[in-house]
């Protein structure tokens, strides 16, 4: 009927390159896993191309707009007779998009790694799981329930734990690996309790049923209230919180900083394009749930979005390392999807914030993708991580500075480039709805501006680093998707999205709101010419800005101790006071007891031993004792 | 020649010598003193069946006899003791009857 | 009143006696004070008109027992050797046990009421124990007679294998 | 010969098979051969089991068959099987053959301990076809006693204290399970008649309240003591770091498992008024266990202690998921107790390879293991994340299943407990992840490990098979619900009454 069947081989080719690179990758040449990766990917990408093509374009929207189409469904586990755990995949607007964004970042990776890794130990490993986290990246956003988006939610966590930790000889890679997959595991929790509040409530998984505004999440939701929300409200929170655990909400932003381990391929498709959007998408994809039956929730949404954005723009100020700047550049424009969302509703006009999230988060993959692959060429050719090693390294990348610049223009909001649209629309929503919110964005967007371009400056301009020997561009396997990405950069902001991927569906009608457009445009190039004075030439106005804002800097500098905070938690708290107790109390408190009864019933036993001592004397004491006792016992009971 | 004097009198001495006996019984520690306080019990309870024989049942001469028989036992067994005691001091040593474990090991 | 005094003094010395037995640490000086235990219960038996038994508690008791203790003693132990006593805490539990045995006996005695025999007495003259030891009818002992002469020869030759030094 | 019979006779024959042979080669390849036909043999069941299924047999149990052997107290020998015991035994069979090939190199005494571990399994397929509970009672210890040797001669480290500590207690536990087994002998016949220890008979019989209120706390603390019940877990840490590697598997794969089956087959089965009373108590005891045995289990050193911890907490869960007592979260503790005997066996056999290579287990002495030894560190990292509960593996199908199920329970103190329960989660990644970080990543610690041999073939027969259990339930799990579904059906019914929990009718 709906002939989209053949979208399950979107899944199924990375997953049987992961599988087939895994347990065979080592018995070809190296080059042969990326170039199997590479070619596997393309053709999935090609589908996804056509998908999106028959979905949008080659039939008319109906009446109700774009409808979600389930392409395939299968029981995987029956848990009761409403709940079971099913492996579906569910066409709407946003998985559409979707597929597009993850097929594309990630074919341009693959073919980006080829370059980017040659002559690394582990060719093919890497390029397994790098199949597998694609697999399990678009299980994710074709998830037709939620305990599925669960799973495949769990697993992109753990291929991002496999990629991040690539360098396993390393011990900061191990480390950061770790905290990756701790951190966002404990979100994880919220986010499983969540769904066992809102299924338990509602009696379901299906993401259809859920988000209907007629089903039962929307209608139950003035049942029984805990704390003065109702729990569907506290299920959204819980959910959120999972959400924000991947996509490194404040405060549990920190470890996607110290992702930074892993290969800058894998930065860049999974800590920047992919997998951090996972929190906006899980909350797009819930989102009637959350304007139709959850407000406080959304507004939990919208302040954490705010608030990640301004900490994190702040934090990216004073960094050196370039992917940490980054990093945070990441952070502090999910914090803005995040807001988006949160301040939309659903339906209409209201849910403008919607349609600029996902163009944002669509946009948003796209230069960041390309930020991360530029950042790994100019990595690959100093190999340095730090922006103060660098400079003026304009002549030597002709390519990458070009690209770099169109990316940060593109973030900036400068107009024509597509971040200018998607950024505009976000704070048209916010200046709909919250003002406060809306301000803090205007700062956001200054301070984006002016930390992409301190690292422009700093890399490309400036005075001339000494190098160890003379930098080169990197090959055409590594620059031509950097060129491809900056197109897309360039033009992806014509894309219609306000009639394709919309709250409700429906065509919604948008302009360009020049209110709002014209002074964010003004600070982001204000932000610039910040950046301009500061970095373009060699000076000492950073050295003294820094002083001025001693405390704001070093605080910023040590992103605001919060990695001290939860080292003390966990260190201190967690491993003190309660792990070590709990082996000690069950090594001495539980087992002492029970050694303890076993040296009761020992010693009991070495005494009624000491009774049987063959001394005469003694029998006899007893002896006479239990005469004696018997007789006063027959006394007292005669009398 | 025993009017006035109640039974009981002739019963307490017995009891105590009896209960002196189990004292000596239960502390003394040398293999002689232990038989001598078994005498002292055994004569106790010889007391004991002459006296009930006389202030009880004059008619007949059982508690009478009994004591007879007690006596003839109490030298046989002293005889038997003390040829076991003069055997034990020969492999021992000793008579005291901490150090006589031979067989508790 | 005369047979109070005397039974008195009787019962006094074999008290004082019979505790001074067991708590000498000379073992000589304790066979000699069960020796005057046994003399003044041979004098109890007198005062119960009981001769024959009187004068067997002397024989017996008195001069056979008794002097086989002291023999034995003579040959075990040194003259000047002190006896060993209980440590205190088997002494204070055996003291313990023992009055409570004495307490709860007397108390016994003391609340029963003893019934005497209304029927005459027979004479415990030499005639009629031995009719009677020697009867096999009512009233005749000639078995248990007849079993402690076998018990004494067995306890002979027993006495002699046991003490006898052994032959190598 | 009635087929269940094989699963006895065939481990009998292997035995004396073994007695025929003179050395290690001879009694390992007896082994071998005898395991695998037992393998075989429960593949065929399961095949068997499913394909009666389909073919639309109702019976509750299936294969049955009945012999009396002690006439004057109507003891039997009832076997017979239904979803769950095939199940299980499916796991024995698995776990027994990668134990066999994981003490391949078993010198000392060979023949010997490949008898007492057979013997051993003998025992625990005897308890699971087993529908007498005194036939049952006396396979759990013939399945104890082989313990006891096991550890004590081929043992390790302090083996006598754990041998006769992990001995004591499971004899402790027998001891309370004799006083209930009897209690129920004893009251099997309410309207007189004679007495029996037959469970479906027994579960026909109302056993009077007051009793089961009176004999309720022994069968399951009996069962318990072996299913790792907080506080009575002790023995497990001790035990399972003293075993020698396949028994180490065998233990904590199959032996643990025992306890949960006997607490619902037995002691919740026969007994469900009383269980519903005191479900509250041991609710709250395991799920102490649960979050208390990973919290153990952090700050670990031994890699051993590190797993015993881990069992005590994921055998914690399936005590907790059965006395939630509805019909999903049952299910979940069916699977529960399969994946983790599977991921636990396939930890102790890997954690015995790696100890025979370096010859420690202190997890700080070692390091960057996966560099020298990448296969078997692989399987540790696979078995590690199934442990952690990753999709894919099976720990996630037993762990989404018992939280949704428990989630489902009407009561909120049950929901709550589930709450706490699923804290566990983070704490398993956290230690997880903290042995894997420092064992098999980051710098080679020690040079001497630098020229380790990866796995020999044997030992890649003995990981693998595991991994394929553990994966091919993590993938395809569907089938194994819905046949131990089918067969919780009555027990749940037999619950229903007391719970409002309608068993799921299946298409």
């Amino acid at each position: 009927m709906h002939g989209y069947a053949y979208t399950v081989y979107i899944l199924l080719i990375p997953f049987i390159i992961f599988i087939f690179l895994g347990l065979f990758g080592n018995r070809f040449k190296p080059m042969f896993s990326g170039i199997v990766g590479s070619a596997g990917l393309l053709v999935s990408f090609i589908l996804s191309l056509t998908t999106a093509y028959r979905y949008f374009f080659a039939s008319a929207p109906g009446e109700d707009g774009y409808t979600a189409i389930i392409a395939m469904n299968a029981v995987w586990l029956r848990l009761t007779e409403t709940l079971h755990i099913d492996m579906g995949i569910l066409l709407d607007p946003i998985s559409v998009m979707m597929l597009i964004v993850i097929t594309t970042v990630s074919l341009m990776v693959h073919i980006y790694s080829i370059g980017y890794m040659k002559g690394e130990r582990g060719y093919e490993r890497f390029f397994s799981f790098l199949s597998l986290f694609t697999f399990s990246m678009l299980g994710l956003v074709v998830a037709a329930n939620i305990f599925q988006m669960y799973i495949f939610w769990e697993l992109v966590g753990v291929s991002s734990y496999l990629l991040i930790g690539f360098y396993y000889q390393r011990p900061s890679a191990v480390a950061a690996s770790k905290k990756a997959f701790i951190v966002t595991r404990f979100a994880d929790l919220g986010f499983l309790i969540g769904i066992l509040v809102l299924s338990f409530t509602t009696g379901t998984f299906d993401f259809q049923t859920l988000t209907d505004p007629a089903g039962p999440a929307v209608t139950h939701a003035g049942g029984a209230t805990f704390l003065g929300l109702s729990v569907i409200t506290w299920s959204l929170i819980l959910v959120f919180m999972g959400g924000a655990g991947k996509s490194a909400m404040f405060p549990l932003h920190i470890w996607l900083p110290d992702a930074m381990e892993g290969p800058t391929p894998v930065s860049a498709l999974i800590h920047a394009a992919t997998m951090v959007v996972a929190g906006v998408y899980l909350v797009a994809r819930m989102f009637p749930v959350y304007a139709l039956a959850g407000i406080p929730a959304l507004n939990v949404v919208a302040y954490v979005g705010g608030f990640t954005s301004l900490f994190a723009a702040v934090i990216a100020c004073t960094q050196l390392d370039i992917k940490r700047v980054l990093a945070y550049s990441t952070m502090s424009q999910i914090g803005y999807m995040m807001l988006a969302l949160g301040v939309a509703r659903y339906g209409g006009h209201e849910g403008l914030g919607f349609m600029a999230s996902m163009f944002h988060l669509f946009t948003h993959a796209m230069f960041k993708a390309l930020l991360f692959l530029c950042a790994g060429a100019v990595i690959h050719a100093v190999h340095t991580n730090y922006m103060n090693e660098m400079g003026g390294l304009r002549k030597y990348l002709p390519i990458t500075h070009i690209t770099f610049l169109v990316a940060c223009l593109t973030i900036a909001g400068i107009p024509t480039f597509a971040g200018f649209f998607s950024k505009d629309e976000i704070l048209a929503a916010a200046w709909h709805h919250n003002k406060f919110l809306f301000f803090v964005e205007y700062i956001v967007a200054g301070l984006t501006a002016f930390y992409m371009f301190r690292l422009y400056f700093s890399i490309f301009q400036g005075k001339q680093a000494h190098y160890h020997h003379v930098p080169q561009e990197a090959p055409y396997v590594m620059t031509i998707p950097l060129m491809l990405l900056a197109l897309v950069s360039v033009f992806s902001g014509f894309i219609p999205f306000h009639s394709l991927v919309t709250s409700d569906g429906l065509h919604l009608d948008t302009r360009i709101e020049w209110g709002v457009a014209i002074p964010s445009v003004l600070i982001a190039v204000a932000g610039i010419g910040v950046a301009a004075v500061m970095y373009r030439k060699e000076s000492a106005l950073p050295e003294r800005m820094a002083s001025t804002f001693r405390h704001l800097y070093t605080w910023s500098y040590h992103k605001f101790y919060i990695d001290e905070v939860y080292l003390f938690i966990t260190k201190k708290v967690i491993f003190r006071y309660i792990s070590t107790p709990v082996a000690w109390f069950d090594r001495h408190v539980v087992d002492g007891t029970i050694n303890g009864i076993a040296w009761v019933i020992v010693s009991a036993s070495q005494k009624v031993k000491g009774l049987q001592s063959g001394q005469l004397q003694q029998y006899a004491l007893v002896f006479v004792s239990g005469a004696v006792l018997l007789i006063l016992v027959f006394i007292c009971l005669l009398y | 020649m025993h009017q006035g004097i109640p039974l009981h009198y002739f019963l307490i001495v017995s009891t105590l010598m009896f209960f002196i006996g189990i004292f000596g019984f239960l502390t003394r520690r040398n293999l002689i003193t232990i038989l001598m306080s078994i005498e002292l019990i055994l004569n106790s309870v010889n007391i004991n069946f002459v006296v009930f024989n006389r202030y009880l049942f004059p008619h007949k001469l059982q508690g009478h006899f009994f004591s007879m028989i007690v006596i003839a036992i109490a030298a046989a067994e002293a005889a038997v003791a003390i040829a076991i005691i003069i055997n034990i001091y020969r492999n021992f040593r000793s008579i005291e009857v901490g150090k006589v474990d031979e067989m508790k090991h | 009143m005369n047979n109070l005094v005397m039974f008195f003094i009787l019962s006094g010395l074999i008290l004082v006696f019979s505790v001074m037995t067991v708590l000498t640490r000379r073992i000589l000086r304790s066979a000699v004070f069960l020796l005057f235990v046994l003399l003044a219960t041979a004098g109890l038996y007198f005062m119960l008109d009981y001769m024959f038994l009187a004068a067997v508690q002397l024989t017996v008791y008195a001069g056979g027992i008794v002097v086989l203790i002291i023999f034995s003693i003579l040959l075990t132990s040194h003259i000047s050797e002190r006896a060993a006593m209980a440590g205190k805490w088997p002494m204070i539990a055996s003291a313990f046990v023992v009055l409570l045995g004495a307490g709860v006996t007397l108390y016994t005695i003391y609340s029963y009421v003893f019934k005497a025999s209304a029927e005459p007495a027979i004479p415990s003259t030499m005639k009629s124990i031995g009719s009677h030891l020697i009867s096999y009818g009512e009233d005749g002992y000639a078995l248990p007679f007849e079993v402690i002469s076998v018990l004494l020869l067995a306890v002979m030759i027993g006495a002699i294998i046991v003490a006898k030094k052994e032959v190598k | 010969m009635h087929f269940l019979n094989l699963f006895v006779v065939v481990p009998a024959l292997t035995i004396v098979a073994i007695l025929f042979t003179r050395d290690l080669k001879g009694a390992r390849w007896a082994s071998a051969v005898g395991m695998s036909i037992q393998l075989v043999l429960a593949g065929a069941l399961v095949f068997m089991y499913l394909s009666a299924r389909n073919a639309g047999v109702a019976d509750e149990m299936l294969f049955t068959a009945d012999s009396t052997w002690f006439p004057s107290l109507n003891i039997r020998y009832a076997i017979g099987v239904d979803g769950i015991s095939v199940a299980m035994i499916a796991l024995t069979a698995v776990v027994i053959f990668a134990g066999v090939f994981a003490s391949w190199e078993m010198e000392f005494l060979s023949r010997e301990f490949f008898i007492s571990l057979i013997l051993l399994c003998s025992g625990v397929f005897g308890f699971f076809i087993s529908l007498d509970l005194f036939t049952m009672f006396l396979f759990y210890e013939l399945a104890v006693i082989p313990m006891y040797l096991l550890i004590g001669i081929w043992g390790s480290g302090p083996k006598e204290y754990s041998a006769m500590k992990l001995t004591l207690m499971l004899m402790g536990g027998s001891a309370l399970l004799t006083v209930g087994i009897l209690g129920l002998y004893f009251h099997s016949a309410a309207a007189g008649g004679q007495h029996t220890f037959h469970i479906l008979e027994i579960a026909k019989t109302d056993i009077p309240v007051t009793a089961q209120r009176f004999f309720f706390p022994f069968t399951f603390i009996g069962f318990g003591i072996l299913g790792a019940l907080f506080p009575l877990h002790t023995w497990s840490p001790d035990g399972h770091s003293s075993a020698p590697t396949a028994v180490s598997m065998l233990h904590a794969g199959v032996l643990m498992k025992l306890g949960g089956y006997g607490c619902f087959r037995v002691a919740m089965f026969l007994m469900p008024e009383a269980a519903n009373e005191m479900a509250w108590i041991f609710i709250i005891l395991t799920t102490i266990s649960v979050v208390y045995g990973a919290f153990g289990a952090i700050w670990q050193k031994d890699l051993k202690y590190i797993n015993a911890y881990s069992s005590v907490s994921h055998c914690g869960l399936v005590l907790f998921a059965l006395l939630m007592m509805n019909q999903t979260a049952m299910n979940g503790a069916i699977i529960q107790m399969i994946s983790h005997g599977l991921m636990t066996a396939l930890f102790f056999a890997l954690i015995g390879m790696i100890y025979s290579r370096t010859h420690t287990r202190i997890i700080d002495q070692m390091g960057g293991l996966m560099k020298v030894i990448p296969f078997l560190s692989a399987v540790y990292v696979i078995a590690g994340l199934a442990s952690l509960g990753l999709p894919g593996l099976s720990g996630f199908v037993a762990e989404a299943t018992i939280f949704v199920g428990a989630f489902q329970h009407a009561d909120t103190f049950h929901r709550v407990v589930t709450i706490v329960a699923t804290t566990s989660i983070v704490i398993t990644a956290v230690y997880i992840l903290r042995v894997i970080g420092i064992l098999l990543l980051g710098p080679i610690k020690n040079e001497h490990f630098e020229h380790l041999g990866d796995a020999h073939w044997y030992e890649r027969i003995s990981t693998i098979i595991l991994v394929l259990g553990i994966a091919g339930i993590g993938l395809a799990p569907l089938w194994l619900s819905d046949m131990i579904n089918f067969s919780l059906a009555p027990i749940i019914g037999k619950l229903s009454g007391l719970v409002n929990d309608v068993p799921l009718v299946l298409n």
